[in-house]
């Protein structure tokens, strides 16, 4: 048993909040909406990590998963952008701050229709944040029509028979460098919570595509993006743990040649537990194929799909100092008196 | 062809009184040839001779190999308008010769490349050969530079026929190449040796002058962009975004180069800023949106194109109340237009940019020191009204050199807005309360924390959609209403802090002048004709939209007042009218667009008319 | 909690006038509860009975488990306002019930689910219970449907209270299920058990009586979407792209569903038309001037946040002359705004849309026989002018069922406006010349070629950059002007074909009154009320921009004129003034923008508020 | 020889031709640009495919690269739309008349950096078009700054050095299940020409990234999209020819197992003539792999990386009419007078 779990059964954790300090408010969200579920394992791995909830800023776009972060961390500073440009907000805030925790929340319409673009650019950016896409084939909050993500062939009732095939949120991320992969399912809430964990424990962006159905208007059983479906078709890679740097001592031990470690760059831990197969997740190649295949098998493959733990963050490309941007003063931002002088020798004066 | 050249124009130079100070160069080339080098020493002398002087580049929107004009006005009573007709050329490019001397003065000058092959249609002008092949050949320089160096055949010549002095041109060229002697030796050598040539070899017909003068002592050349970029250092900017396009590309590029000397702390290495070059303008307007309500100075700079597709983020910014800056360097639209031409074209597309009601801030500059002082004002602007300030710029200031008055030290210590730390927060709520959209001080204006702050109650909810004072969400249709009210107040406290207006008048005017920006040389100029010819005018500059009560007073102060602007539809006057329904038959509409900046000549002849059709 | 509910209004029916056909139900539900279809079913029924009717559905922007109201106004008048004042509510949601109670007229009804349980806080109104679990217990459906069945227990106990004819309501259901028996019948049966249970239970102790009328005969009821959407059908809408929002999306859903019945060949299943979903509304407005370009009727439906997405593609449409429709089913902004409530707000972007000089046309419907209209009317202006066409509809419009006049099939053969096919262009070209941009005509609009013409002097480059005539790429400044005067002349081409205004006016009246859309049925009942006052008004309601003859010839005719519309700025009298300078003083603001249509009784108060400052 | 090559001999094609119909407008480009070799190509591939010039469609967006399509196929309707959306603009047009042969020429910063969304969503929906980008990895029109598919490091006059991955357009045609991938390099004119027939004789999208040196702005020995860069690192995936269906009889023998033929779903074959390996271009895990091996060895691959012919296009998926949309008259297009009374009648009349 870690720390942070034994923290958790005495009713607060290591810095001595309770759950409650990291809900939201009620969700308006439908009855049983896969972004619940979510919202769900947002408050429980950030209460297990012990982050100060002032030390997260959340972002997101429009759509109900973009309303989800309303429902949780109401000690958070929160923007809820534009539809599909959410990317770019983020990136913008979290300059302010570098120390906050970026925690983004998107839909599948949100990221792979209208956002597509600032999506791959924040990735390529490799901004430090996690990047959530609570994805559910369609767009829920305009009433059911299909997003990017949709399968193939798939029927809505106002909108006819879809006949794209979907965009695949990891095959994308892969793409454009992502440095941390990982595909889950609402369904399979220890598996979202521990991805969760290891995402924001992450030096650059962390992807994560989380099957999350609508209840309301894309449940079918055997569409996709249902519960039913992911529940009969989910293969996971591993099964996974993650362990907080400071809880290294507490790790569990797996029998040998039965888990791979992936270290993080601040020292955590995620242990992946062989199942079916072993699997790589710092192999960029394995990573295309298992996504290929799985799509082939209409499988809905779950677990870390890829991590380069060490690539440096956008953040890492710049020399800031350690006081965050928005803390400095006139002082820090205006350049002497003196200077007035120089530059306009620059000018030709 | 030199032979073919006529030479009618028999008089002696003694013959005709000598024009001092007072014409106009045009430099006629190709684009991606290197000249701007060799016209900006021109321009860089003459403006060392103590003489003042303007340029405006002519320039397509291509890399290479298209007609280029740069026109350097030399004027001792120091107008700076573009002028319509020029007193010299130096033909380069043969593909516009034949053109390029119907916009000679008759009696001009022509320093034609000895390659123009084309007999020349005028016997009114003076022609003087140029052999430019011959006198760039000896040069040692590396062969990809070999058309850059004949350009300086013609500064060198030309120094001969005007009369400037070597030595400033080899200060001009120690500038230009930031004291690298090789460079500026090599050139030096091109020009001293057609200087040279031309002292043997050319006998001068024509009129034209240069005396040196003391009148831009203590001046600064420079282009706004350039200001702007200095001026936003100065404000301390902390985030850039932008995406390159002309004619703003230069303008963050201007960032990106000076920021290293001013902001970054030469020990440590570490800076005070980012520059972000963003995938798109969407995308560079959602980093401004999200580096503001992170409590950064986030700026861009666009032009209309990049514009359009911010409207839905400045609505967002607007509506969530987040500061930030825009530079719209204007440019020739509707769409991709005219991109490397000048106008005043965006006015009421940011008037009302984005859906449902909006309001900016815009500000206008004329010059490059007001480039300078709107670059760091407009973020105590916006931060204080929390609201996005978009400066007005456009080509002609952007890109073009302009003499101006040095850069003034900002006068005021920052203004960072209403804006709550930790401590702060905590005052705040033990003498009542905070809400992030409670207009506490009656102003319009709320209070706002930004991320980082961990007071554990400074966190709130940004979003585009309807919210209450405490930044719930809202649906209520009264807390809606009272909400985007409350907002609109703003404008009133807008009034009070943006630049005024800068009034001139005469005795005795008979009617008035409002314009912005870079109309204002022409204005300027076309009114001392004006008072020539016996018209006394008064002018109003405008420098921000909300208009200030000095506005309104000289509206009424007025019978009849010319909106002189850069666009189609008379922008500027459509939004006097909104503004003023009281006085709407005041306003009389000059407009026109096409791309150049406008000329004294065209303002007076049209207030002219104007007046003529009015009695 | 049946017991605590005060019942102090001991008058029987007998002791107060009934009052007939002239009240407002408001429906108090929770959205995803399937609440939609019951009161449809009330409305149908009573528009069925001959009874004029107007449902306004309040509702929020999520998708389940969120306060709902859904008011039919029913009026013997046929006033189809918005009423301020409830005379019956029919109560199911608790988290709302002591709010909604303030809304009700003393004396008004309260038909309550006996699920609440607090205490009302008025007893001056009447409770009626109303066992809403017990009554639905017994219906045999599938459990999903469970809560969808219990909706129908308050129509049953509603058709008693009121007098709604079972008869009446099984042909509503009918038509609600397309004639499906069992959901008809299942339905049907817990209205009709529910009916005999009030009938049984109850004691009618209100005024509120349904009596049939003939004053609905011969017409329809439909929502402006649907409308908007067969009317671009029988425009030969063939390219439609979209991208969902609300309160838009039913509009190219309703064309989904419509253009196979009427657009696809039923033997061999050729279609006629195309719709793409677009991956954003930028996307959308691409495929818009794509298809637009190459001869194509295509159109798209937005909003606000979609509409500022668009800008950048709409002023290439205007410089690159193509046309295009798009309808703007506004809702309130700036921003994300309140998604689902109406707004007349985007008026003033349209107006300016995108940067340098633009204009588009703008049509105003206010009704779905309008809506229908131009819904085919909009192409031909298109077509006609070669410019985008904005149609400025609203949610309230787009998204309320409204009764109508019967859609008319066009009166008029399409107009394709100038393009010429192969030997068109072959005629032309004998006669003379042609050139994309030519005027010929003098009418500022020139002819075109599309795609697929084979005469090998069809081809054209179109662009966003400067051209000529010939659609050769210039940067020249006189031809840059050229062109876009001539553009600019379009706009009194279009004053010619855009729908003239709609004038009512009265004997003697003291001021004029203009508006657009959706603020008209408010207008109309205000002026009646005011006429009752003896105050006489004229109103004109503008269809369209730019303004025709008619609408100066109003203004011409009325010192003082009130501008009423659903925004915060005053939009439309923004664009009055800029276009009558002359009459500027004579036009009053009336704006308010809080997400609801506006009522008659605002309208009124306004009206005389003002009136009485002015005297 | 074939038969278009043995018409050209005589001055004109098949379809009685010249060259001289194919051509544009003079260059106003830079000299040695590579975006003039490429529209060289492109004259030469209609005009050996006996193509109607009348028959080409072209788009472009905003750039250097996108000006290009003035200086070819003077005779064919072109619209240069707007910088990054030309996707959706061809999308439309060529719905107007499905027989015309869409030509798109874009850059790498109007495709990869603000049009990448499009970009994407064109292919998704497997519009039939050829699709070229002019990769200079830098922005030449607006003077030199970075493009999304500059190479992380590279330096520029006024932009200090690029710390991003460059996106690579033909993994993300891949990603988005382009059905026709390739890449050449404007050094490489044959190789340019015989892809370019080919992807126009293809049923869906024909993406062709093709490396086009920036001259002006780009070209320095050691960069990825310079000449000489280009000319040291090519390597060839195999040797391509296409032969137009109605040159079956002509097509070019090769050795027993050297070769290995695409047939195309005109019947059209393009056959590779194998190199250093056999490649399988229908392949699609190998066309992720050996882009991916390529990047790693900085190696400038080229040939047909991806092609699968018989995939429905996006016109496959409507089923319109033979006359083309545009030509509808309005007896087609306007439902009968009596269909109004029904139509009233659904709106509970
Ligand atoms: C620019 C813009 N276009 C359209 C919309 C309307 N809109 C709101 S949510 C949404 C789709 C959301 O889908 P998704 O991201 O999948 O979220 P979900 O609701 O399924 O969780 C759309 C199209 C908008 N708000 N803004
Ligand atoms: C919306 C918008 N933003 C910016 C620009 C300015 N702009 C013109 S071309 C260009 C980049 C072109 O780069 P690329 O596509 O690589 O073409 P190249 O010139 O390199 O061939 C930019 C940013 C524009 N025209 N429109
Ligand atoms: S509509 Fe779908 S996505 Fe939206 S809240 Fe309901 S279940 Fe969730
Ligand atoms: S700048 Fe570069 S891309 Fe543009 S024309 Fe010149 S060489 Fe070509
Ligand atoms: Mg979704
Ligand atoms: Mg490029």
């Amino acid at each position: 048993m870690t720390d942070s779990q034994s923290a958790s059964t005495q009713g607060t954790n290591l810095i001595g909040l309770t759950r409650a300090d990291y809900r939201g408010l009620p969700s308006t969200l439908c009855q049983g909406c896969g972004h619940n579920a979510i919202s769900n394992q947002i408050v429980a791995a950030m209460y297990e990590l012990n982050i100060i909830p002032e030390k997260v800023v959340k972002f997101s776009g429009i759509g109900c998963s973009s309303k989800s972060p309303a429902y949780f961390l109401n000690r958070s500073f929160t923007f809820n952008g534009l539809h599909g440009r959410m990317p770019s907000l983020a990136l913008g805030a979290l300059f302010a701050d570098t120390s906050l925790h970026g925690l983004g929340v998107s839909g599948d319409g949100d990221t792979a229709s209208i956002g597509i673009g600032q999506f791959k650019h924040l990735i390529r950016r490799n901004v430090p944040m996690v990047y959530i896409v609570e994805n559910n084939g369609v767009y829920g909050l305009t009433k059911g029509q299909f997003s990017a993500t949709a399968e193939k062939g798939l029927t809505l009732k106002h909108e006819g028979t879809n006949i794209f095939l979907p965009v695949d949120i990891c095959l994308e991320a892969l793409a454009s460098n992502a440095t941390f992969v990982a595909r889950s399912f609402a369904g399979d809430p220890k598996q979202v919570k521990e991805l969760l964990k290891a995402a924001i424990s992450h030096r650059g962006i962390a992807v994560l595509d989380l099957i999350s159905p609508c209840v309301t208007f894309n449940n079918k059983d055997d569409t996709i993006h249902s519960y039913v479906f992911g529940k009969e078709h989910e293969v996971r890679l591993h099964d996974l743990i993650f362990t907080p740097a400071r809880d290294m001592l507490t790790v569990e031990d797996f029998e040998e040649g039965t888990a791979r470690d992936v270290e993080l760059y601040d020292g955590s831990v995620i242990t992946l537990h062989k199942l079916e197969k072993d699997y790589d997740p710092t192999d960029r190649q394995a990573a295309f194929r298992v996504l290929e295949e799985a799509r082939e098998k209409r499988e809905l493959l779950t677990g870390l799909i890829y991590a380069n733990p060490d690539e440096p963050s956008l953040f890492d490309q710049y020399k800031l100092p350690e006081k965050p941007l928005n803390r400095l003063t006139e002082a820090e931002l205006r350049p002497a008196k003196e200077t007035i002088a120089e530059v306009n020798s620059w000018m030709f004066s | 062809m030199t032979q073919s050249m006529p030479n009618v124009v028999s008089e002696t130079v003694q013959d005709r009184k000598m024009i001092v100070n007072d014409f106009a160069i045009t430099f006629c080339t190709v684009n991606g040839s290197g000249s701007a080098t060799a016209n900006m020493t021109v321009m860089r002398s003459i403006f060392k001779m103590g003489v003042p002087v303007s340029g405006k580049n002519i320039f397509p929107s291509n890399i290479q190999g298209l007609p280029t004009w740069y026109t350097i006005r030399v004027n001792k009573d120091g107008y700076i308008a573009r002028v319509e007709k020029d007193d010299i050329i130096v033909a380069m490019n043969p593909a516009t010769f034949l053109k390029d001397l119907e916009y000679l003065v008759p009696g001009g000058v022509v320093l034609y490349s000895d390659d123009i092959k084309q007999t020349p249609t005028r016997d009114d002008l003076i022609y003087y050969p140029m052999p430019v092949k011959k006198l760039s050949r000896g040069v040692d320089v590396p062969p990809q530079l070999r058309d850059f160096i004949a350009n300086m055949v013609y500064v060198g010549i030309l120094a001969w026929l005007i009369g400037i002095d070597l030595e400033v041109i080899r200060y001009a060229l120690a500038f230009q190449f930031k004291g690298k002697k090789t460079p500026v030796e090599s050139n030096f050598g091109v020009i001293k040796s057609s200087y040279d040539w031309a002292a043997e070899n050319l006998v001068k017909k024509d009129v034209y002058r240069l005396e040196p003068m003391q009148a831009t002592e203590g001046l600064i050349m420079t282009d706004g962009n350039t200001a702007a970029a200095l001026g936003a250092i100065y404000g301390g900017v902390q985030l850039v975004s932008w995406y390159p396009i002309t004619p703003a590309s230069s303008l963050p590029e201007a960032l990106i180069e000076y920021l290293p000397e001013l902001r970054k702390d030469k020990e440590t290495g570490e800076q005070t800023y980012v520059v972000v070059q963003a995938e798109d303008e969407i995308a560079a307007a959602g980093m401004l949106v999200g580096a503001g309500w992170g409590g950064l100075r986030a700026m861009s700079a666009t032009s209309g194109p990049g514009l359009s597709l911010m409207n839905e983020y400045l609505g967002l910014a607007y509506f969530a109340e987040v500061p930030l800056v825009l530079w719209d360097v204007q440019r020739v639209g509707p769409s991709t237009g005219l991109p490397t031409r000048t106008a005043q074209g965006d006015l009421t597309e940011v008037y009302f940019m984005s859906h449902g009601d909006t309001n900016y801030v815009q500000l206008f500059p004329a010059s490059v020191e007001e480039c300078f002082e709107f670059g760091w004002k407009a973020f105590d602007i916006a931060e204080r009204l929390q609201m996005p300030v978009i400066v007005m710029s456009d080509l002609d200031l952007g890109m073009n050199q302009w003499m101006g008055k040095p850069f003034v030290y900002p006068d005021k210590p920052m203004d960072r807005g209403k804006i709550l730390w930790e401590k702060d927060l905590q005052e705040m709520l033990q003498k009542g309360q905070w809400g992030r959209y409670l207009d506490i001080d009656d102003d319009g204006i709320p209070y706002r924390t930004v991320p980082g702050n961990l007071n554990p109650k400074s966190a709130y909810f940004a979003r585009g959609t309807g919210h209450d004072e405490f930044a719930h969400y809202s649906e209520e249709p009264e807390v809606w209403e009272r909400v985007l009210t409350r907002i609109g107040k703003k404008v009133e406290t807008a009034r009070l802090i943006v630049p005024k207006p800068v009034v001139h008048s005469m005795e005795g005017a008979k009617f008035g002048i409002i314009a912005i920006g870079t109309a204002d040389p022409a204005i300027e100029e076309a009114r001392a004709k004006l008072k020539e010819e016996g018209i006394s005018t008064d002018y109003l500059r405008v420098r921000a939209l909300p208009f200030t009560a000095e506005v309104e007073e000289f509206i009424r102060a007025h019978e009849r007042i010319y909106v002189v602007e850069l666009n189609r539809d008379g922008q500027l006057r459509q939004i006097l009218l909104i503004n003023y329904p009281q006085y709407a038959m005041r306003f009389r509409k000059m407009a026109r667009t096409n791309g150049l900046p406008l000329s004294a000549r065209w303002v007076k002849d049209e207030i002219l008319a104007q007046e003529a059709k009015k009695s």
